[in-house]
């Protein structure tokens, strides 16, 4: 099997797809010739052509909004928002339109369009080039929303969304795109959704994560092996639906639990995970749910390395929860 | 009026204000059958606003909205194919009706019953209708006009001849969507048509606040498009205009934005009240210019026309409206488990245990249950 | 004291603040002659002029973006999006821009907009005229948000935001614009921000609401006054930064809590709440903090009374924490 | 070179592509002075951009947006007063140093040092000066059109007679900021330039691709306003047609838009690989029209330049960034307990918990650290 980065299994899922399903269109800024500013989408232009992987003008709101038509119709749109913060142009369209059309419409007219983007700090990019909005998305009824944390599972979890009929977010950890490698099939292979992978079993504490926090919680793990703490490891994978079951069973077994993501704290998805597993397993907790997060600033550019969640972090929240 | 005072020279008309042919006026070509058929659903967008908003008022149901006076515009889709796609605003009932949407369908979503065919999932006068390819309306004005691009796009990517027509306000000209959608449909050379149903009025601002364009035509050159204004109470204008933008767009020939010129007559909706913002004396000077007198002295000129027919037509249609209505209003709510479906195509476990939640609680009567 | 309503009390204290601050411009579509959808502004534009009340064209990002400008020019516009639900056009404006200002600019640029929108359901508005986006902006670093429950708190709430000098979003509860009467000076005065009302106190549940939801609440802690049970009833009124204090307190006396919003659940603010007290309270936790809130659908019409928390909901989650 | 070939008659020109004044031009009124100054300020930009290159290349700065071609549409700012505002996009760095930002401040942002005038919070070339009005960079684009558009109308409101001039690459003309922000400029009439930088690229996307209007300035139409095309490279022509502008704004006539037709002749950024999607001759045919060769040809008839000139410039400048790069180098990181201030006026109490838990943890040291 060849080795692959998170971009390179994003394009050999998609070009297995476009392959496959006539319908599938790519859309976006520089996704075509260029093959987008992250090459995500490098070779398709020319292996399906221009009516089949699309240059459109700078405009967000145009992208999701012709994408939404085009579902409408039949197709299968894939459109590109090139960075996450740049999302919001088209903010109405998704959560006002795509996200309410089969339900507004009694059912009539879904709307599978899958929308990959880039999110997430770590590469010196500031307000504008590392936000993680996927808190906003999850709150909004209609929507699913998929994260993946390495090439096999971007992969596998890609097709799985081009081939289901509601509308997906797929958010890409731009932080580890090229660092994070691993051998990857070139054949097609899907990943179901809703289903969390539990990357380290443990027995002490319940440490979950996703996208670009899973080297950070893993390194964590590991330092607090070192220590003869035994953390089980969950990646979510998948954050609406997310897999409770799999969350509730671990935090009976640990009693305790951190969660950890780089958005702000604030009513970041943290909250809501600690708010459900409180309400099904308030008796099985040892100590309170702590979160590693981001914290409620914009993101800033020169303290960006003090901003994002690390590792000696998350094992300090760890050593918390087993000390409370 | 001094739009049409101003600019009646480029202003496609075939019928004058009183509803003859204007000389040397390019009129369609539409079969007699036709041209009833159109008096006949003119007529019926008429009764049904009269006969609805009169319930809206008896507190029977929650909303809704009239386009008196804007009848003729609705015929644009007249030149559409039963395979091509309709993106509605909302004010444009007869569209629906002339493209196989029924007055069932119609009285049954207004009440939001058991029978609405979007299960009561939206207000009144948000319908939805995939078998005649109307897309369901939204509120969030301009959101369909992109959506009706990219459709008319998939339908040239698809290699058909169809295409998309959409409709919006000259106050949704506005809207950030209105320019990407006109934008990406230049770029693309999506076979779509795009109606600005220029009313005059958005809620309380005149087209004067809208916009410092001379015309909503006008604004087409931005978007390497042409830019067609057309009377919009002129059913015959309307209807040539729109037939030669499909062929267009059936060509290969790319987009085509018209805008008609009409007027709304009454207030924006049941909830508005024009008395506090606008010269009460204004609407008189348009009813002059009704596009149903029009069309009826254009169908007498051709003698398609008589009292008999007026009388039938008006009877036919207050008729069906009674007996659904009487229908609608003995239908139940839509089953409370209902709430959670279509949210995704499968019911995911949090909305499953949100159901039986709510299903393990007494229930609520609607205030307002039919 | 004059009885007013809220959109009463909302007029009043625009009235006094633009007759007291000549640089305080009221813009949107249809507040100008009109005195818009809900009346709200009625009679500012004949007592003020149309320079100060600006009826604008039909584009909230541009109502939004403009009102930035003048704010960055030194004015203090209050602009009103019509319905809460068509916010979202001006997203990108309010949190790439508005809410990173002041920061991104290293202190250079304060950005006061003070944006006034009615929300919430109860009026048979269907999807879109019944939204309660709150978290979304809630989760947005750089923005406070401020929602009212009566006339009186909406007026002295509202002077205050006009009065200092960060960007606030002042969601009025249009379910309750007319309902909810109360005596109001006419005169000047200012409620503090931050600050939360514990409208009844009481020592064996804590039941934390806002807005709209205040009255059902109310009628919640009545019944369950009918049974002999205490609840300490808190009305939130600023949701950022919340009143951590109160809450705290009110928790650690009542060791139990039921938190009410109609907004959906999924990611809701009632989470952050939850998330929040557990962290501080944990130790005083009876019960698990439950949620009584909107469910995570699209907002329907001719269910919305099923869709709406009432009184018998929270009086059975205020239960269920006390047999728990 | 399309458009230009094409569209020669409409573009407004004082110089041609050598530099010398085309007969019958109308030449701007500028002090001698001035215009040396003009040319010292368009040298510091192509000898600053080439020099932050290359730190960039090293790694001692994260990221750079460089402007060669395009630094004679900068000056449209030389219109303005100290009093006006300016809206930038992102690749106007003569305009800043014309309105008195410094090359400390500017190469200090670009290190995010603690000398950085906003404090490490944005992304080198995210500039902000308030003392010369020049409003802080977004990386959205087109989101400070309607801000300028804002800033004028109360400029207007306040009764004083400045204006607001802003830019945007023609690519941003496709955003739906662009549209609400030129509506509502034309329909309140404010007191603003809006102008379209046109180089013909945004980042891999061709000028053919943003649009199907013929012109940029076309789009002026839509909105009720002037639209002037003009040769971006000849800064002469730049300057005249903005004293225009401004002047209509100052008179209380309303916004203009210009559309400076110029060439992106090297990246978008330090980031972007242009080998990738276009054509690698088509910069040369360009680099003819540079707009420095230009303006010095003009100054050269105007016996206003000289070898000495030239070389008291260059050493002049290079000297100063040499001094200042070395000082930001030694500069450390902003501390990092100013991570949490200016998000709101006041810290309030959850941010203050969140500033106390990161002062416990171990610092962790930047992997970038200067
Ligand atoms: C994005 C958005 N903003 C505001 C509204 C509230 N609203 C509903 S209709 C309307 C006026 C629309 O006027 P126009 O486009 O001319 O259509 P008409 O009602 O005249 O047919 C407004 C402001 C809305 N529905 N959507
Ligand atoms: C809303 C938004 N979408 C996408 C981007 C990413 N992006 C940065 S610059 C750019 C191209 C801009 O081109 P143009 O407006 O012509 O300006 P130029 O770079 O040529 O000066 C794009 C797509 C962005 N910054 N903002
Ligand atoms: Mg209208
Ligand atoms: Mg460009």
């Amino acid at each position: 099997m060849p080795t692959m980065n998170i971009i390179q299994a994003v394009n050999s899922a998609l070009r297995i797809e476009m392959a496959r399903e006539p319908n599938l269109v790519v859309l976006g800024e520089d996704v075509g010739k260029f093959g987008g500013v992250f090459r995500a989408t490098s070779g398709l232009h020319d292996e399906f052509g221009p009516e089949r992987v699309i240059d459109t003008p700078l405009a967000e709101g145009g992208i999701i909004g012709t994408a939404i038509g085009m579902a409408l119709y039949g197709m299968r749109p894939v459109p590109e928002i090139q960075f996450a913060d740049f999302i919001f142009p088209a903010f109405d369209q998704i959560v006002n339109e795509l996200a309410k059309f089969r339900y507004r419409s009694g059912g009539e007219y879904p709307c599978p369009v899958v929308i990959r983007t880039p999110y997430g700090g770590g590469i010196r990019g500031g307000h504008y080039h590392s936000q993680s909005p996927e808190a906003l998305f999850i709150h909004t009824p209609g929507l699913k929303v998929v994260i993946p944390s390495n090439p096999v599972d971007a992969k596998g979890l890609l097709l799985s969304c081009l081939r289901q009929n509601d509308p997906v977010l797929f958010m890409e950890p731009k932080r580890i795109y090229r660092a994070s490698r691993g051998d990857v099939s070139e054949d097609d292979y899907t990943i179901p959704l809703g289903v969390a992978n539990v990357t380290r079993p443990g027995d002490q504490v319940t440490v979950i994560a996703y996208g670009a926090m899973m080297p950070i919680v893993t390194e964590a793990a590991d330092k607090a092996a070192d220590e003869g703490i035994s953390c089980e490891v969950i990646d979510l994978r998948t954050l609406l639906p997310y897999d409770i079951d799999t969350l509730t069973a671990s935090i009976q077994k640990t009693g305790r639990a951190v969660i950890v993501h780089e958005a702000p704290r604030t009513c970041g998805f943290g909250a809501e995970l600690v708010a459900t597993l409180c309400e099904r397993a308030m008796e099985y907790l040892e100590a309170p749910i702590l979160r590693v997060t981001g914290f409620d600033t914009p993101f800033p550019y020169s303290l960006e390395h003090e901003y994002m969640p690390n590792a000696d972090r998350v094992l300090t929240a760890v050593r918390k929860t087993l000390e409370w | 009026m001094v739009a049409v005072k101003l600019q009646q020279d480029d202003l496609r008309r075939v019928l004058d204000d009183d509803g003859h042919v204007i000389k040397g006026a390019q009129i369609p070509t539409i079969p007699d059958a036709d041209l009833v058929r159109l008096y006949d659903h003119m007529m019926l967008v008429r009764i049904m606003d009269d006969r609805m908003m009169r319930l809206q008022r008896q507190g029977r149901i929650a909303f809704y909205m009239k386009s008196v006076g804007e009848e003729a515009t609705h015929f644009a889709v007249y030149a559409l194919r039963a395979d091509d796609w309709f993106f509605p605003s909302y004010r444009e009932q007869g569209a629906w009706f002339w493209r196989g949407y029924s007055v069932e369908d119609y009285i049954h979503q207004l009440f939001g019953n058991d029978r609405d065919p979007i299960k009561g999932r939206q207000m009144p006068v948000h319908h939805s209708h995939s078998p005649s390819h109307c897309v369901s309306i939204s509120s969030p004005v301009g959101t369909q006009i992109p959506q009706a691009v990219g459709a008319a796009q998939a339908m040239r990517i698809a290699g058909t001849d169809q295409c998309a027509l959409t409709f919006f306000g000259e106050g949704t000209s506005s809207t950030g969507e209105f320019h990407v959608a006109m934008n990406f449909a230049g770029v693309m050379k999506a076979p779509v048509v795009l109606i600005c149903r220029n009313n005059g009025w958005a809620i309380s601002v005149p087209r004067e606040k809208q916009t410092a364009a001379k015309t909503f035509a006008s604004k087409a050159v931005g978007y390497g498009m042409p830019g067609v204004r057309v009377d919009g109470n002129d059913i015959l204008a309307v209807i040539q205009a729109s037939q030669e933008a499909v062929a267009r767009a059936r060509a290969g020939d790319g987009p085509t934005m018209l805008e008609l010129l009409t007027y709304r007559v009454q207030g924006h909706s049941s909830s508005d009240d024009p008395t506090a913002y606008r010269d009460p004396n204004e609407p008189e000077t348009w009813e002059l210019r009704d596009p149903v007198r029009r069309f009826r002295t254009y169908l007498q000129d051709r003698d398609l026309w008589s009292e008999k027919l007026e009388s039938d037509i008006t009877d036919k249609h207050n008729d069906e409206i009674t007996r659904v209505t009487a229908d609608a209003a003995e239908c139940g709510t839509p089953p409370v488990e209902s709430m959670f479906d279509d949210v995704f195509e499968d019911l995911p476990w949090h909305l499953a245990e949100q159901r039986d939640y709510l299903l393990a609680q007494p229930r609520t009567k609607s205030p307002h249950a039919h």
